[in-house]
């Protein structure tokens, strides 16, 4: 089954993250196709690579991106809730003018659209956020 | 406004957004529009729905000039140029707040708890902000 | 139609606002904070009680066991884990998450 | 950030020559906007840019390019209201362009 999941909280603050991740894993188990996990609201948090958590807590952003190696996941971080939390690609620092970008590897910018075609093209679309 | 559209030709689901927090206090109101207004390119059967404090979104004269946030109250009565007519508001959670449809600053159906439930049970895919 | 609640009932009124708006015979998954309305001797046990004659309620066990909570929970909830969850998600033809 | 000198009036665009503060827009700083888009305003092009100011006014958003074709036939009439004709006034998009003369919010570029 092609399931689509949408991540609208930002990890540490909120348990959201985490039980996203363990559903996508758990999914990818049992043989379903994770089509795309979306990033919206604080969500976008998920997907900066200047993340530093202490030694014994997990890494939420590395995971991720791991995961997404492993199993060729489409992490989409939506362009516009990412401008409003400092989260860019190179491209878009440029395009804005920035010093700086911090996009983890493994996640893409784009637009909202893609939730949406998500809701089109999944059999399922999960929500986990607050 | 994008000067591209993007069609997903043949497939039409039936959409819900469920709106159930305030706007201001947290953001999940405005993002929430702002996913309604670019799944209107989609030409999807879209329908928003108002429960708990989300129907606090379409109170009337709203007003945020003190409040340095933008008022995007009004934006919601562009929601019908967007082709996007099907508005539920619960009438329970607006009876509990002590609003009538008088206080709302678009048009609406305002229905029954078990009428909403049926709603939602008939969609294809719910988003819940 | 699976109902996804992830708040404590003691906190906010997801759990109230999901009951209110399930059809009969849908299923309500209580995850993360929400575990706690599936336990006994809370002042929600009735409540979760009256609702379950119309529904069928599960709760994710990494979240009781993680709160302290395993040992108290309600009968008639069935217990998943993320494989459940998963399962839960693609039986059921649509869902909502009450956040 | 760039800063414009405009008619005696400066403001500051941003690095894509967007105008940063919406509210200094005036009809200079439009024809100077314009002219970085290399695009000479006819009233034409003014119906067009003062219609996406009044339903920004009104309604707080950049309408839709769909939403403002027919949201332009309906105020203006059928010949004005189509991609056709508004290509034509601003040939890099009615979003990009028109918004850009109108000081509108730069499109996040959300689809």
């Amino acid at each position: 089954m092609k399931i689509g999941i949408l991540v609208s909280e930002g990890p540490y603050t909120h348990q959201a993250s985490d039980t996203a991740y363990n559903f996508v894993k758990a999914a990818i188990e049992k043989g379903h196709e994770i089509y795309r996990v979306f990033f919206y609201h604080d969500g976008v948090n998920n997907a900066t690579r200047l993340t530093e958590p202490p030694r014994d807590d997990r890494n939420i952003v590395n995971r991720w991106s791991e995961l997404a190696k492993q199993h060729n996941l489409d992490l989409v971080v939506c362009i516009a809730a990412a401008q409003r939390r400092g989260i860019m690609d190179e491209n878009e620092a440029k395009r804005q003018g920035k010093n700086a970008d911090n996009l983890a590897e493994g996640f893409r910018i784009s637009g909202l659209g893609q939730l949406v075609e998500a809701g089109i093209q999944c059999d399922r679309l999960v929500t986990f956020g607050d | 406004m994008t000067d591209e559209m993007m069609d997903e030709e043949g497939v039409i689901k039936k959409f819900m957004f469920v709106n159930r927090k305030a706007p201001y206090g947290t953001i999940y109101a405005l993002e929430g529009l702002e996913v309604v207004l670019i799944s209107a390119a989609f030409e999807q059967d879209v329908s928003l729905a108002f429960v708990d404090d989300g129907v606090y979104e379409l109170k009337k004269t709203q007003d945020t000039k003190a409040l340095g946030q933008k008022n995007f109250s009004p934006t919601y009565r562009a929601l019908e140029g967007y082709d996007i007519e099907k508005l539920y508001v619960e009438r329970e959670s607006m009876e509990m707040r002590g609003l009538t449809e008088d206080d709302l600053l678009v048009d609406v159906q305002v229905v029954s708890s078990a009428e909403m439930a049926d709603l939602m049970a008939e969609q294809d895919v719910v988003i819940s902000f | 139609m699976l109902h996804i609640v992830n708040k404590s009932p003691f906190d906010r009124n997801s759990l109230e606002s999901c009951f209110r708006m399930a059809t009969q015979g849908s299923a309500v998954l209580l995850i993360e904070d929400a575990v706690y309305g599936a336990t006994k001797g809370s002042s929600v046990e009735a409540k979760v009680q009256g609702a379950m004659a119309g529904l069928k309620v599960y709760a994710l066990g990494a979240d009781l066991q993680a709160r302290g909570v395993a040992d108290r929970v309600l009968d008639g909830v069935t217990v998943v884990d993320y494989g459940g969850f998963v399962d839960l998600v693609a039986e059921h033809g649509n869902l909502q998450s009450w956040l | 950030m760039p800063m414009v000198e405009v008619a005696g009036k400066s403001f500051e665009v941003d690095e894509e020559g967007y105008l940063t503060n919406l509210a200094d827009w005036n009809q200079d700083i439009a024809g100077y906007l314009a002219q970085e888009e290399k695009v000479e305003m006819t009233d034409s092009h003014w119906e067009v840019v003062n219609f996406l100011r009044e339903y920004y006014e009104e309604y707080q958003i950049a309408p839709a390019v769909r939403v403002l074709t027919k949201a332009i036939s309906k105020k203006l009439g059928a010949d004005k209201g189509n991609n056709k004709y508004l290509y034509e006034l601003f040939p890099y998009g009615p979003a990009k362009q028109a918004c850009k003369i109108a000081g509108l919010p730069k499109p996040t570029g959300c689809i």
